[in-house]
């Protein structure tokens, strides 16, 4: 029953493909999330993020967190995609999005996803500046009981 | 001896100018003797070695595992993606 | 500071040109809603949902509603597109879309977009099942509240 | 006698059997008065006339409002977009 669209590449990002899939599980309901990399960061000016995967343990761990998710939402369809390489300032580097039968499973599924993803996928993203400088972003385990 | 595969990422990646090495341990060596070994030929990642993950053939494992060989060990530092 | 788009157009939603608005805000949290004519309703099935707008001041409840959000969450750009006329299984009648500094603001005004539009902006959902039968949704202003 | 325009949509526009109509009231009929009128006429109306808002010139009125030459008035039923 449930279909779920997870990638993990370098191409750009398409969300009127995560749009259509998602109509097409004739659910009601559709939420996307797109995660965008940001002009500004705690004051200093980005100008692009680097994304960096273990792709077959995120993919596995991706899958994991959308069984998960299906398992506490009625999830007709959902999706996936991380990219990876540089996402310049305006561009999506995630999109996750969930089709329901009704709109509010669809918003807490697809905020549960991203927040997870965040947690425990294994994706790493390095940061850089308009001064030329560049840092892999700090993250701890902590977020992740 | 036993060989195995290494996996590195992001920070670690850099810190060992390289994504994949292969090395030989002594057949008994487990995750935890494999991270001292490694932070006492690289300063940084002894600094971060304390929360380092190891994933063996894409699992997590506890770092009293033996290791076998053969095994890919990937070095996994706190995610950031998103 | 607010950027918002408001539309309401017999012509299909283009949730593309929705995420591209949304991105330029250089925000790194965007949220879409879309609001799709589902197949099945209370075990009859659905071939298409026609929707009515009093465009004049159904406009202007939409604006109201922005600028509530607005007041609520630092919002850097907003979406609310809304189809009249037939829309089939499958296709989208509403797209609601917020982008903002981080994520969780939202998901936050997102939901209460949608949530209000449902209850305030004069518009009309009428059914349409593959049994040929028609009948316009009945609704009351008891959710208004 | 003023002259003012009715709006209706979805179920009234079809118990009317139109979206707009003009109609001559007497001076100083309120909106309750009109609301009355048209439920003499129109069973259909009648029978749902308790929840009908009006709107004059794009703003909700009270019904006790005195409705003026060239008012343009909708009568909103409750809605259900989205």
């Amino acid at each position: 029953m449930l279909q779920v669209w997870i990638d993990i590449t370098d191409q750009p990002l398409n969300a009127s493909e995560v749009h259509s899939f998602l109509y097409e599980s004739n659910g009601g309901g559709v939420c996307v999330f797109a995660g965008v990399t940001r002009l500004e960061t705690n004051g200093k000016i980005s100008t692009s993020l680097s994304y960096e995967a273990y792709k077959s343990m995120a993919l596995k761990e991706i899958r994991r967190l959308a069984d998960e998710a299906s398992q506490r939402w009625p999830i007709l369809r959902a999706v996936v995609l991380h990219r990876i390489g540089t996402v310049v300032v305006g561009e999506p580097s995630v999109l996750i999005g969930v089709a329901t039968a009704h709109r509010g499973p669809a918003f807490e599924a697809t905020r549960f996803l991203i927040d997870e993803l965040k947690k425990s996928v294994q994706i790493w993203k390095k940061e850089s500046f308009e001064d030329g400088s560049q840092e892999w972003v700090a993250a701890s385990w902590q977020d992740l009981d | 001896m036993i060989i195995v595969t290494l996996r590195f990422f992001s920070v670690l990646r850099e810190a060992f100018g390289a994504g994949v090495a292969e090395v030989e341990l002594d057949p008994g060596t487990t995750g935890q003797g494999l991270i001292e070994l490694l932070a006492a030929n690289n300063d940084e990642f002894a600094a971060i070695q304390s929360v380092v993950r190891l994933a063996v053939n894409d699992e997590y494992v506890e770092l009293d595992l033996q290791l076998s060989d053969g095994d890919e060990i990937a070095l996994i530092t706190p995610v950031s993606g998103g």
